[in-house]
């Protein structure tokens, strides 16, 4: 650390990285985050895409953000404010100003601050005074000149000299955070190993920064983060689709099956299809599909054939499954429908986060069509939350719907690395092969599972389809059959209650307020939670993952408390829903649709202001 | 075909291919025969029965796998293709049959049609062509011919039909028959070469439905005109048809044309000779699209051309990076890239 | 009438002419209908076709029904049990014993009881014993070899002359009601004006049939029905899809609009289509489409065209129509999207009937995608439910799914004819020509409507599309104009509750028990209802149409009853919807999920131990 | 057209169809130049601007409707050539354009384009073929070459492409052409071309995506290249090309073959001439089929032929009907057929 510097402590920081799409925040953030994680802070971290297409540079529409929260406490979100804001141009400022915390820092490439710019950003003259931020604390760096200055020996084009600006915002922030350079380094050295003079530039431009914020003392006092209290194990970051992807190839190891995902690719679901094309090592079959109703036919042949299969979507694209997985519904084959929610309706907001999809998932197919609905929460539990729906496709011969959002598939966090052998068994329900004649719609008494009987099995042949059957799988028109049927498959559905685990509460058991959420919200509404608790009111907090079924007892945590209220991004499906299911109890509304996660105090002021009605 | 799989004999007879289902079409369907004419091909393949997977959507044709003692899915509408691509790729092992109507192949199931046969998957398509939904009682379909009169053209379509060759071949097809529902030596011969065809074999079943469009084929296939309306293409073989075998097809310019043996000295060799092995698709494509009265209509192996598989090129493609691959577990996976360790 | 025979008269009777596929008994129950209508009876019909492809000869599997209800009184649905069955071979009898009144009259054909169709119709010798049916009123008529007897100098090849058989079945139920033949010889007269001997034949057999029943004397009593009280009009028989298809083309004249549907062929919608496809005298364009998304998609475009624009479908055809609709909802575009329920899930019962469409219809969108769902209840007012949903429709710029299922389909009544003048008037919300530049997403401030604004009008140039929009018609990623849009999309369908009629309560408008449904299942309710009531107990009814939004009154209606019931054919979906809207109130669920309506009986025993319970 | 609008003069220029939308393109797409063509194109039409109409489906090229001062519907992925068949079925008198790209039009999309190029709906399909999903970053497309590494094939694909015009013509296409992005003159002829052609015109652009497939046309319209690589076919003239005008296509067996004029005695005389309205397609199919490097890339109108519109039939089967039609009105309707009175 720099000698002469007030040293400050804090418990946590958020820091945004924010510049134009070709400015490179997405790595600068990434590099600080890798970093801060291997420096043992916990930390949550969002990229704040533009939308699709490349706006105009210079442009509003076309700022790059990435949000790093990192602490030195449990970090369950990637926060709502910025303590310090990175800004490369002034649409950067116009983006993000708001989101910066009041008196926060901002660091911008004063370079960039020309007249055409600011005027593209839509500001007149001055971005910080329009803005109002003259009491923040302002460091206008000249980072473009900087870097000219320090490469102008290296021989590079104007253009690549210009690259690495990103570095030296980053070099400064790392002052600012006293953190080591090293890992930023050895990054370097290792993807530009054949070009050894961009990887020196790079390099230099990082440490010209971090020099420059030494010098100018202008970011003091230096704030330093310490390690977190965490579990001791093995960590990796990793977002919600790497950790969707995984968690089906860890289930399919765990099953003896090997992987088929049949998908089109649609935002922000496509990274899931663009791992598992990766994961050729592990023998997975990817299949990129003409269209969404042919990514699940792929999906439910393959399943037919004996495969773990799974095809990932969004909104729109679920839309498009719902026939298909009626069919699912009908030959009870076990496949994976992923839903990452995007903002709707129809084609809405596609690179936005949302949560609107829940009683699609839940109720938009033709007939009664019960599937499973399970929600991940954070990134990383998308790995299990993906092993879990696997785990019940199979060993319940059911399609599941397994639903993330955008701010979980692009959002990650450290995640510990489980071992393969600590996971549970998973067991296909494999018809014997002496089960002549095989009859497809036999069941365990129990579980009201049928078998699976894969093709290529000798002696088991039968035909199975999406007309009504009989047990033994003759087309049947048979009244009583039909609501025997409906009823079972029902039945069947609602049975898996008994094998996933109860409803936690964190915090006390009973109290004046149970918030109650599910998804991709958990993080928000657990920090919000937390802070009305250390405020002194009686809240405590739910969230669901298992939504179809729910949890067995659901009831009794719900009677402990005096009111209940549910807070997701729509218009309040996850409170209809409970409605249907608990009709006894009365359930107060916290909805948001902006395309965009709840922020701390929106929580806080809702809960507070139910707390305070009547 | 494991060992002990090998070791079973396997005299197979049509009727170990029947399902314990009684068969439900009309009678009088020509779909009956294909049946017939399926059963028999399996039966002399050397494929042991539990290695068959059919495949349908909906539609008269569709409940074709009911009827069969093998694997079947009968699926949704116009989805077969999409589902039975997804078994083939998952177990290449299997002979994987998909069942389809004229409606169900080409109307909403269209688009899985064409990417299957793009894909070059080896599925067998095997396509009835009533030109007609006959499920749903009567409406027009994609190969319905202009004009016909139907419950949803009460005044005749305004709609040219889509040969079903063309789109094939459109679509980059290597193989396509034609055969029709009444004569099943032609279907079983055509059905066992698409069996063993490596790819995607489309074969168009020029099919009758007794109730709704009842004799459509007849002014082609017809006992009394069939020899001199359709022609049976042999490999090796000049195209020659008629009842007494002395009517041709020669080139000329771009066309084909209809010539008589004997007539302006017109000999045998001037006939063309089939190729359904030729990559270019040129004469196959014309051959194809042949239509009564100019012509007669094709029947038997249009195009038959080896190419790449979609599902052995993906099975090829994971052996060879499995080979040089570091990450072989998952657990390997998990640990792979940057980690950290926490103590 | 025949001289020497004893009459009685009744209030309404019930009967169901049944035999082989190829018998004729559609045509036969029609011809009855229409003579017992010109006569002045209230009734209603209901055809029960064979699944879809015809089964062998002689099956149960391809026996072809139609019932009639007809009565001197109000008759509200097609009856559970059938006073008469006319049976043509043993397979109609298998099918159809259970639903016979215990002592009810059967006729068959005796000449039709052979070996061979007695075993296909899977009984061993006798079916009349098998059944234990000995102590009914049991007429076996040697139908076969009557008509073969008349008709033996007519010339006919054999299967022409067997052909008749069911006229020779028919003038024996003309003399059992003292019918006059009439009508049914003009229909003969007129349908075979070209082949004079095959009219004269069937003539003949008709005839035949009421001597010999007249001669047999067993079949007495005769019954006589009185004419119903009926309004006064004109009347003519319909059926729910064909009353469909005329209430949107009654909506497209009081519009001042051109028709369009767009559309593929799916059971049990495709009358439908098929009615709009001979409509080309009122100029209708009808699209047969690829497939269903396709039909919306055309249809869609239709819209923006300026067009009245339908898609019809059955459930499947509803799921592949999601995403679409959810692009109607952004767009607000005006189009009518008919589901004609049947048998679920996937392709299910595809010839039967079911209300387990309600949920997908509400919710079976991506993001937060409200649409206007109404559902017709008898098949005649599907007219005014297809005009009203086209009203909304058009007037607020929105796209309404209109319920029917295949009991209404197929169900023909008597309906009086309305005379167009009095249809309510439709103003379609054409933009201004001078209202430049276009906004597409201003609303006037009432009903939040945005304006028409039709290609080929100078100035109004202007483009919508489902990504979200500012009222400019701007893509907009702005948070909070996200959420705003959303809420007034919500908002401009709730606001419809204002034009949509109070919900009227059949019955007192208080006591124990409030009966509710919606849909085709009014009229076995409404029966059940009056019969209960006549038994003295203190039941009302209520029978939804406007399902979104609710009637205003729901609450107010709901609140003066002790009990509530709902009764449906699913697995109790609108009881749902009701818990969310109204969760102040208890549901107890009446359900029945056979692909068949309710029967009288079903409803009364479950109503009476709901309000014997506690 | 009615006469108020007939008095109006119509002297658009291309600035006449810019939208007030800041165009959200990457700098450098070749999409801003295809706009510039189809810009000019509809300023030389002589049609009121109020009478277009241009749909979309979704992707980069998609988003074409917002910089169009026309109507203009950017609807959902894959379905624009549904939604602009409604809006031509409903009002023929409207220009209907409907802008595609190579995953909208031929992956989601494929069915619809498929159909309602066989109806030959009078619409112009403006179909961007950049080979690649660009609006979702860059995974592969039904187009993409074999082989080619995405991020959905990281290892390469191994699915055979379509080619649009084989496609086209497969459906029983009336006319295809093809051009590419940066030739803004010939781009604004063909779509002028396109526009005034009665019936489905097919155009395909090739067209750069500068990020995420950046130059895989340039083997073949590569400035150095084009002329050597791509032939721009013309009615009634020979198939010539070359930097010098000096190569040629002529006709062996069933074959193309490139020839060079001078060598082996070939002389213009042997050359190919053109005939985009020749209905018989096999020549065009071929055409449409060449390939770099065996052959040139063929640019312009390659096939264009006339035939029925579907919406054209649709309104002469209405007038028709109309003419003896006793149901008038619906009250007409409703008291249609058996009716009875109650008094
Ligand atoms: C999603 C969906 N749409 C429509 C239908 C109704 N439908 C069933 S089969 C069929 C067409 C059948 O025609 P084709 O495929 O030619 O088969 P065929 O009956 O003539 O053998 C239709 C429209 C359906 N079952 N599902
Ligand atoms: C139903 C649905 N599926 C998937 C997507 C995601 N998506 C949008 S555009 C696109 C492909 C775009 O490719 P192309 O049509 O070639 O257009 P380009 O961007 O290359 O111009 C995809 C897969 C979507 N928006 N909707
Ligand atoms: S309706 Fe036609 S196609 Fe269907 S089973 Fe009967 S004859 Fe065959
Ligand atoms: S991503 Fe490619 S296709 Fe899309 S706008 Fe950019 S350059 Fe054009
Ligand atoms: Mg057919
Ligand atoms: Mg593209």
């Amino acid at each position: 650390m720099a000698k002469n510097s007030k040293v400050i402590k804090r418990e946590e920081v958020v820091i945004r990285f924010s510049g134009d799409s070709g400015d490179g925040m997405q790595l600068t953030g990434t590099l600080f985050s890798d970093t801060a994680a291997l420096f043992g802070n916990d930390l949550s971290t969002f990229p704040d895409y533009p939308a699709e297409i490349r706006a105009p540079q210079g442009t509003v529409g076309g700022v790059s953000g990435f949000q790093i929260h990192l602490g030195h406490s449990e970090i369950n979100t990637p926060g709502d404010y910025a303590d310090v804001l990175v800004a490369m141009n002034p649409a950067a400022i116009k983006a993000n100003a708001i989101w910066v915390k009041p008196g926060g820092t901002i660091i911008f490439d004063k370079d960039n601050f020309t007249e055409k710019n600011i005027e593209r950003a839509g500001y007149i003259s001055d971005p910080i005074a329009e803005e109002k931020l003259e009491n923040y604390n302002i460091i206008p760096a000249p980072i473009s000149s900087m870097v000219r200055e320090a490469l102008k020996d290296f021989g590079l084009d104007p253009k690549s000299v210009l690259r690495t600006k990103n570095m030296f915002a980053l070099g400064m922030v790392y002052w600012l955070f006293d953190r080591k350079l090293k890992y930023t380094e050895q990054y370097f050295d290792k993807k530009f190993a054949n070009k050894p003079e961009i990887a020196e530039a790079n390099k230099v431009a990082l440490r010209k920064g971090y020099y420059y914020a030494e010098t100018i003392e202008a970011l003091n006092p230096v704030i330093i983060i310490e390690p977190a209290q965490i579990d001791p194990g093995i960590y990796r970051n990793i977002c919600g689709n790497t950790a969707t992807a995984w968690g089906f190839l860890a289930a399919a190891e765990k099953a003896g099956l090997k992987t088929f995902i049949g998908s089109y690719p649609i935002t922000p679901a496509t990274g899931i299809l663009e791992e598992m094309a990766l994961r050729k090592d592990l023998g997975v079959k990817s299949f990129q599909a003409e269209d969404e109703i042919a990514g699940i036919c792929t999906a439910l042949g393959a399943s037919f054939a004996g495969y773990l299969a799974v095809t990932s979507t969004s909104g729109p694209g679920l839309a498009l499954k719902s026939e298909a997985i009626g069919l699912a519904v009908m030959a009870e084959l076990p496949v994976v429908i992923v839903d990452v929610q995007r903002g709707g309706p129809s084609t809405g907001l596609p690179t936005k986060t949302e949560q609107a999809d829940l009683l699609q998932a839940l109720y938009g197919r033709n007939g009664e069509s019960p599937v499973v609905v399970i929600a991940a929460s954070t990134p990383s539990n998308c790995f299990h939350y993906a092993f879990t729906a696997a785990k019940i496709a199979i060993e319940h011969m059911t399609p599941v719907i397994l639903l993330t959002d955008g701010y979980l598939a692009n959002g990650t966090e450290p995640w510990k690395i489980p071992e393969m052998k600590d996971l549970p068994e998973i067991k296909p329900p494999y018809a014997e092969k002496n089960d002549i004649p095989f009859l497809p719609y036999k069941r365990d008494c129990e579980r009201l599972v049928r078998a699976w009987a894969v093709p290529g099995t000798p002696g088991l042949e039968h035909r199975i389809g999406g007309l009504e059957k009989t047990m033994k799988g003759t087309v049947s028109y048979i009244p009583e059959n039909h609501e025997q049927m409906v009823r079972i498959r029902a039945d069947k559905v609602a049975r898996i209650a008994d094998e996933i685990p109860d409803l936690a509460v964190w915090g006390e058991s009973s109290g004046d307020l149970l918030l109650t959420g599910w998804g991709g919200s958990q993080g928000y509404l657990m920090t919000a939670a937390n802070e009305l608790r250390e405020e002194g009111y009686k809240v405590s907090l739910v969230c669901f993952n298992f939504i179809n079924p729910l949890p067995k007892n659901v009831r009794e945590v719900f009677s402990k408390f005096t009111k209940i209220a549910v807070a997701e991004l729509n218009l309040g499906q996850f409170a209809d829903y409970l409605r249907i299911k608990y009709p006894e109890f009365d359930y107060h509304k916290i909805n948001k649709v902006q395309g965009m996660p709840f922020t701390i105090k929106e929580i806080k002021e809702n809960c507070i202001k139910i707390l305070e009605d009547e | 075909m494991n060992n002990m799989e090998e070791n079973r004999t396997l005299n197979y007879t049509p009727k170990d291919f029947k399902s314990d289902q009684e068969v439900r079409w009309c009678p009088g369907c020509g779909d009956h025969a294909v049946l017939s004419a399926v059963q028999k091909a399996l039966s002399e393949l050397g494929i042991p029965k539990e290695k068959f997977a059919f495949i349908s959507g909906i539609g008269c044709s569709s409940r074709f796998p009911y009827y069969m003692d093998t694997y079947g899915f009968h699926s949704i509408h116009g989805r077969a293709a999409a589902i039975a691509s997804g078994v083939k790729t998952a177990n290449p092992e299997l002979s994987v049959w998909n069942i389809t109507g004229d409606g169900d192949a080409l109307a909403i199931g269209g688009n899985h049609f064409i990417h299957a046969v793009r894909r070059n998957i080896d599925i067998k398509i095997i396509l009835f062509n009533n030109e007609i939904y006959g499920l749903t009682k009567g409406q027009y379909s994609p190969t319905s011919e202009k004009g016909l009169v139907t419950k949803t053209s009460p005044f005749g379509t305004v709609e040219e039909p889509f040969s079903v060759g063309e789109m094939v071949i459109g679509a980059k097809g290597k193989f396509f028959a034609r055969t029709y529902d009444s004569n099943v030596a032609l279907s079983t011969q055509i059905f066992s070469e698409a069996a063993k065809h490596k790819g995607t074999s489309v074969v168009e079943v020029l099919q009758n439905c007794v109730i709704f469009n009842d004799g459509i084929h007849d002014v082609v296939t017809g006992r009394e005109v069939r020899d001199d309306r359709t022609i049976v293409l042999k490999d090796g073989q000049p195209m020659l048809f008629g009842k007494n075998n002395d009517k041709g097809l020669v080139l000329e310019g771009l066309k084909l044309k209809v010539v008589r043996l004997g007539e302006n000295g017109v000999t045998e060799k001037d006939i063309l000779v089939h190729d359904s092995h030729e990559p270019n698709p040129g004469i196959q494509y014309m051959l194809a699209n042949m239509r009564y009265p100019d012509y007669p209509v094709a029947l038997g192996i249009i195009r038959s051309v080896e190419g790449h598989t979609y599902e052995a090129d993906v099975e090829e493609q994971i052996e060879k990076i499995q080979k040089k691959a570091k990450i072989r577990c998952m657990d390997d996976l998990l640990k792979s890239g940057s980690t950290w360790k926490v103590e």
